[in-house]
């Protein structure tokens, strides 16, 4: 890799159940990804708090993945639904606020599925790289200013509501 | 329905009959062609065997042409050379960027451009089994082809490799068989269906070209067929043109028909024979057509009932798939 | 808050060391703040290296314990109980993932070093506020279920009963014996299948301590090791099992004749009112609904007409079970390759291309031909039969794996042959797999016996001759390896070595019990090596072919090893639960109750008389939903509180440059 | 994830010559491609024979091989390889090498490959008259009287042109063709 390249900082939360563990699958099988992502294990998709998120990008991160079970098949039964609403609601507030896609991404991953996950960071990585380092105050006035933002979101929360399983 | 029409260089001369019969089927089922404007060789399987780069340029040229036929993303070719380079070139250059930019540039020095996957190329055969359908056909049915014994013969280019859109069995195809039934045709269920012709192997080695040709027309004379059925003008020219030539080098006698399904089809669908480009062929089907009309006798309705001394073991379930 | 850290790299030999720069690692940890001592070892899973962690937690006075190695899923046990020993409480130790999330995955090794240091930095955070936990012991019930009735279920099953402990053994099908009631012989030692498999069968039907469910299947499980509450539908069997003799009359007179898909693989005939087989267990016969003409016509009724004890009941319906199980043993078996999947072969389309298991029928003296090897028309002997090895196996197309029996059962077969008809026999086979104890002397004894090997995968099978000898003979199309050339060989018969694949419904049961399945579909063991029977969920075990392709010894060292392991949970009586559960702090919470429908498991309540919300501690999971959900931040996770993730959080981004599009500016280091 | 190999350079240029080459690294020489073949029986080496040279480095032996020329292109081998190994188009890149530097023996596919593309290279489309005839004569002036009935019957019945078509932008095409392989050249 050139040392002109700019490396991004992605922060991911692995769920303990599935996600984690195709982690763990993708190391046994050596399937080899980008070194970018930085992992935190929760027990559940359903703990990621919003406001990790924010930290996380107030901190510097470049980008965010929140891996799951696939949909009806979390071992807390339904935890991830709610994981998927909070990522509906937080995605659309951000792109509210400036923030270009990509930075913010959901993955499935069952825990056979190591293959998917590592596929998911490498093209997450090269997106975020694509679009360069985190400059949100930048973006916030480049994006239309917060007043604009703002009167976005109420549309954008009425569309992150009809969520698509 | 509307499609652009790529019909090959062989559809001009040689195959004239298929490309006649192609037309007056599709336009008898309310179908549109728009022939691809100044369209070249595809190459067939010549110029990848020389250069890669200038084959699939050469390739990319029709499908760059194609995309002028403005509105009209899916491409059909009767010929099974043609339809698979075609197809086959849209899906290599969607996958190896290397190569898509070095065609790209090509295409470029001619003052053309064709972006991957941007065109949906099919097989005729693939075109009336999906999109005009078997009831269709069915209906369109004036004058049943009853008591004629039909092999359908696939050859290798639609069900190989799998780019086949009806995701049909590489080893044993059936779509043909549905229709050569729609068409009330007694199919045979040849065991060479989607065996190779040879392609261009008479010219390269006599001994085996027309071995390969002799396994078809003799697994089409062990089941008493009278007219092989072609979706193929290289198919065609190997097992009729050459079938004399071939019964010379290995005294034999044999004298089969090979008509194109969509001959079939029209006269099926009432059309007169010499409309269809009937007589072109080499062996002639006139005496194998007689027999159209003929009724035979209805086959059992469902499997006989086990007698109590039979011992025989039953068959296993034929699953899905298989006609 | 200054707690003393204590770091350790391990090397894993050169599984991290090899990528990961340990020894650099070792010495950032070393100025992190908090890190008072940072040490890297070769193998901090052995002995010496948790002595090396409990003699510094000692000595040294460590108060929390980070340690970068392997997937905490592997060896956060080992590693709690070290400190355990020297006095630290277990829930004040971290793993960090350095081999299955670094050094396995990286290619890079400056990359590998960065990402690395930054999830060091990050456990050194979170360690330092994490709490001392107390695991909550819960009583094992002794109650074992035993899912699938094959040998491998059998085998577990019956070790457990006879320590003494209850089991539950849950069968699909109407009897229990599985594949291996269908074989005539078993490798290598050609003793006769059911002659060593029925005595097991009736032990299990007879067993005081064993209750057998046949015709049934598990609906739900819900609970935790030691404590799972499961729930079985008993298909409706027309037959009362109190009343029923199993003299069998009912079948006798069934006037309805069906092909018997399942135990005679296709190749035979049952009534309507049947019993797989004759030594089958249970006795009971039950009715095929689907194919009884009562049921289709409201007529007949033969078999009640001749019960001795009117058993038969058409009105019976499925009936439901709920029982109290400490562990569970899954041994669900496999399902066969479906030949017709590869048409080259013909099978479905030649009358005389078989499958291993038809032939298996074939040759069993109580299968349809009466242990006669015949053609299809089933009288005519073969002169020559062909043995197509690796089909639906070592074939990326469909399946990958060797399925491990085939080469072994493709022998047997050719002795069979051998000793029952005049048949010329001929393997085609890639290689010839025989790593077990007297396998490779099998085959030796074969190729001795005058049974034929030809090195090559089949290409097709075909009835379109091309010379005069392959008139009216199936043709084996394939390249002879060794010689390199190309052969057709004319045959009466063919038999396709079919592959061993996962159950369709793998997926869904793995899913109903919460175990995963591997990318190819068989379950997934806790370790491939060290713990090939456990699963990543406690109290779920898993034995036989449902874990991989093994053949019978291997199936019954796996029950057996299963049971053992639940013997063990038994004998000791409690387990120990992870405290990880979550706690409502009622100053802060303002009984709003937005957590209340959140929990799935109904563990929230809401206090009216307090109003304030309370959860259940043995009902909570540990998912933390509610903890994310709470606006007054009064749920806290234990083991996974906002404090600890966000410090995580902070440690992972140690380097990282603030989104602001100023200049870098260092995160503060938490006093 | 694969080392290339040092000692084997053969093997990297065929797997870089032919698109999803790589796969060719897995063959398990199980024969499935030889034993599918319809011209195998002629080839002097099957198709999995031709892959342990290439694995073994006998570049000369493999280019000079009938083999590849023997392929009808009917792609049995491929779908039934269980390694998926696209070996139809691993043997159009041997065709490719061996055109490239003049290293067959057997002449006659070669040729009929050259024959066929010049029609197209001339006029756009391609030319069964011009190019059998040429072909024949060339390679086979006696073999001519064993079709004749044929070349008759074609000729009569109006299936074979005396001369191609040319299509209208010709030039275009030539052009494109012209940039094709000097790229190639350099790829």
């Amino acid at each position: 890799m050139s040392d002109e390249r700019f490396e991004p900082k992605i922060i991911a939360f692995l769920c303990n159940w599935c996600s984690y563990r195709a982690a763990d699958l993708a190391g046994t099988a050596r399937m080899k990804y980008q070194p970018n992502i930085r992992s935190i294990r929760v027990m559940c998709s359903g703990r990621v708090d919003p406001s990790f998120v924010l930290k996380a990008f107030s901190l510097g991160a470049d980008g965010v993945m929140i891996a799951g079970c696939h949909p009806g098949e979390c071992h807390y039964l339904e935890q991830n639904y709610k994981a998927m609403r909070r990522y509906e609601m937080l995605r659309h507030t951000l792109l509210a606020m400036g923030m270009e896609d990509h930075r913010l991404r959901l993955q499935w991953a069952s825990a056979a599925e190591g293959n998917v996950l590592s596929a998911a960071i490498n093209e997450m990585i090269e997106q975020v790289r694509a679009l360069g380092p985190l400059n949100w105050p930048g973006l916030w006035s480049e994006n239309g200013g917060h007043q604009a933002a703002i009167e976005r979101l109420p549309h954008e929360h009425a569309e992150a509501l009809e969520v698509t399983a | 329905m509307k499609y652009s029409y790529f019909p090959g260089c062989s559809l001009e001369k040689n195959a004239a009959s298929y490309d006649v019969s192609t037309r007056a089927v599709a336009s008898r089922l309310g179908m549109q062609f728009t022939e691809i404007e100044d369209w070249n060789c595809c190459g067939a399987t010549e110029y990848v065997s020389l250069n890669l780069t200038a084959a699939y340029s050469l390739i990319a040229r029709n499908l760059a042409q194609a995309t002028k036929n403005t509105g009209l993303d899916q491409v059909v070719a009767p010929c099974s050379a043609c339809y698979l380079n075609l197809r086959k070139a849209d899906k290599v250059l969607g996958q190896d960027a290397r190569l898509a930019d070095r065609v790209g540039k090509a295409l470029a020095a001619g003052g053309l451009s064709y972006k991957p996957g941007s065109l949906h190329v099919r097989h005729l055969l693939d075109v009336l089994y999906q999109d005009i359908g078997l009831e269709a056909l069915t209906a369109a049915v004036t004058k049943p082809l009853t008591g004629l014994r039909v092999a359908p013969y696939y050859g290798c280019m639609i069900v190989r490799p799998s780019f086949h859109n009806g995701g049909e069995d590489p080893e044993y195809p059936i779509s043909l068989d549905k229709i050569l039934k729609a068409l009330g045709a007694e199919v045979v269920d040849y065991p060479m269906k989607a065996h190779c012709c040879g392609g261009h192997m008479t010219q390269i080695s006599e001994d085996t070209g027309f071995e390969m040709i002799r396994r078809l027309i003799k697994g089409a004379d062990d089941y008493q067929t009278d007219v092989i059925a072609t979706i193929c003008p290289m198919c065609q020219l190997n097992l009729d043109g050459f079938q004399g030539a071939m019964n010379r080098h290995f005294s034999t006698n044999y004298h089969i028909p090979v008509l194109y399904f969509t001959q079939l089809i029209g006269l099926a669908m009432g059309m007169a024979p010499k409309d269809m480009g009937i007589g072109d062929e080499i062996v002639s089907a006139a005496k194998a057509l007689t027999k159209i009309g003929t009724a035979v006798e209805p086959e059992p309705a469902g499997p006989a009932r086990r007698k109590k001394d039979d011992k025989s073991l039953p068959m296993p379930s034929r699953g899905g798939g298989v006609a | 808050m200054s707690e003393k850290v204590g770091v350790y790299i391990c090397h894993c030999g050169s599984n991290i060391a090899g990528t990961v720069d340990v020894v650099e690692l070792a010495k950032f940890a070393g100025e992190l703040p908090g890190v008072t001592v940072s040490r890297e070892y070769k193998f901090m899973c052995s002995s010496l290296g948790q002595e090396l962690v409990a003699e510094d937690i000692q000595k040294q006075g460590l108060t929390r314990v980070v340690v970068g190695a392997c997937s905490p899923h592997l060896h956060e046990k080992t590693f709690r109980r070290a400190c355990a020993t020297a006095g630290l409480n277990p829930y004040l130790m971290q793993m960090a993932s350095l081999r299955e999330q670094v050094s396995w995955v990286t290619e890079d090794k400056a990359l590998a070093l960065d990402k690395a240091k930054a999830m060091i930095s990050g456990a050194v955070r979170r360690v330092q506020l994490q709490e001392e936990l107390e695991p909550t012991p819960v009583p094992v019930n002794p109650n074992t279920l035993v899912v699938g009735g094959g040998v491998a279920g059998i085998q577990a099953a019956l070790e457990l009963a006879d320590a003494g402990y209850p089991v539950f053994m849950v069968e699909r099908e109407p009897s229990i014996g599985g594949h291996m009631a269908q074989f005539d012989k078993t490798f290598p030692t050609l003793d006769c299948s059911a002659c060593i498999l029925t005595p097991k069968m009736s032990d299990v039907g007879t067993h005081d301590k064993i209750t057998l469910l046949s015709y049934a299947e598990v609906e739900e499980v819900t609970g935790f090791v030691g404590n799972f509450h499961v729930r079985i539908r008993k298909r409706a069997r027309g037959v009362d099992e109190k009343d029923c003799t199993g003299c069998g009359i009912c079948i006798e007179k069934c006037p309805r004749k069906v092909v018997d898909e399942v135990f005679e693989a296709g190749m035979g005939y049952r009534k309507a009112i049947y019993r797989p087989f004759p030594q089958a267990v249970p006795k009971f016969p039950v009715i095929d609904r689907a194919n009884c003409t009562f049921y289709e016509r409201g007529t007949c009724k033969a078999c009640e007409k001749f019960c001795p004890t009117n058993a038969i009941k058409f009105d019976q319906e499925d009936s439901f079970l709920d029982l109290d199980i400490g562990n569970i043993i899954l041994a669900t078996g496999w399902d066969l390759f479906d030949a017709r999947r590869l048409s080259q072969f013909g099978y479905g389309r030649l009358a005389n291309v078989f499958t291993n298991l038809e032939f298996e029928r074939l040759c069993n003296a109580a299968g349809p031909t009466d242990g006669k090897i015949v053609l299809r028309d089933g009288v005519t002997e073969p002169k020559s039969i062909a043995l197509v090895h690796c089909v639906g196996s070592r074939d990326k197309t469909t399946n990958p794996q060797c399925s491990a029996v085939c080469c072994m059962a493709a022998l047997k077969f050719g002795h069979l042959v051998m000793e029952k008809t005049q048949a010329e026999v001929t393997s085609f086979y890639i290689d010839i797999r025989a790593p077990h104890k007297n396998y490779e002397e099998f085959y030796d004894r074969l190729q001795d016996e005058g049974m034929h090997f030809v090195r090559g995968r089949v290409a097709e099978v075909t009835d379109a001759a091309r010379r005069p000898e392959e008139e009216g003979k199936l043709i084996v199309q394939v390249e002879d390896t060794l010689v390199g050339k190309q052969r057709r060989l004319p045959f009466d018969m063919v038999v396709l070595m079919s592959g061993l694949q996962p159950r369709a419904d793998a997926k869904e049961v793995g899913l109903r019990f919460g175990i995963s399945c591997s990318m190819d579909g068989w379950f997934t063991e806790r370790h491939p090596k060290l713990d090939p029977v456990a699963t990543m969920t406690d109290g779920i075990f898993i034995a036989g072919v449902c874990q991989g392709p093994k053949d019978i010894p291997d199936s019954v060292a796996q029950g057996a090893a299963a049971a053992s392991r639940i013997q063990g949970m038994i004998a000791r009586g409690t387990v120990m639960i992870e405290p990880v559960v979550a706690t409502i702090h009622e100053e802060h919470c303002s009984g709003c109750r937005i957590c209340n429908n959140l929990c799935p498991f109904n563990a929230i309540e809401f206090l009216a008389e307090k109003g304030v919300s309370y959860i259940n501690a043995a009902l909570c999971k540990g998912c933390g939903t509610c903890v994310a959900a709470c606006p007054a931040q009064a749920i806290s996770g234990a083991h996974f509180n906002n404090q600890q993730i966000n410090a995580e959080i902070e440690g992972l981004l140690y380097d990282a440059v603030r989104g602001n599009g100023g200049a870098p500016k260092p995160v503060a280091v938490p006093a | 994830m694969h080392r290339k190999s040092a000692s084997n350079p053969f093997l990297e240029e065929v797997v870089a010559t032919a698109p999803g080459g790589d796969a060719l690294r897995t063959c398990l020489q199980c024969g499935t491609c030889g034993g599918s073949c319809p011209s195998g029986p002629d080839m002097d080496h099957t198709p999995r024979m031709l892959f342990a040279m290439i694995n073994g480095g006998m570049r000369e032996q493999v280019l000079r091989s009938n083999t590849p020329w023997y392929c009808v292109s009917c792609y049995y081998c491929t779908v039934r390889c269980p390694k998926e190994i696209p070996i139809t188009e691993i043997m159009y890149a041997l065709k490719r090498l061996a055109v490239r530097d003049g290293v067959y023996d057997d002449t006659t596919a070669p040729d009929f490959s050259k024959t066929f593309i010049h029609w197209v290279e001339e006029y756009g489309r391609s030319f069964e008259l011009g190019l059998m005839g040429v072909h024949m004569i060339r390679h086979n002036p006696f073999g001519a009287f064993k079709i004749m009935d044929m070349g008759v019957g074609m000729v009569t019945k109006g299936r074979m042109g005396f001369a191609p078509t040319r299509i209208k932008a010709l030039d275009g095409l030539k052009r494109i063709l012209a940039k094709a392989k000097e790229l190639e050249a350099q790829a």
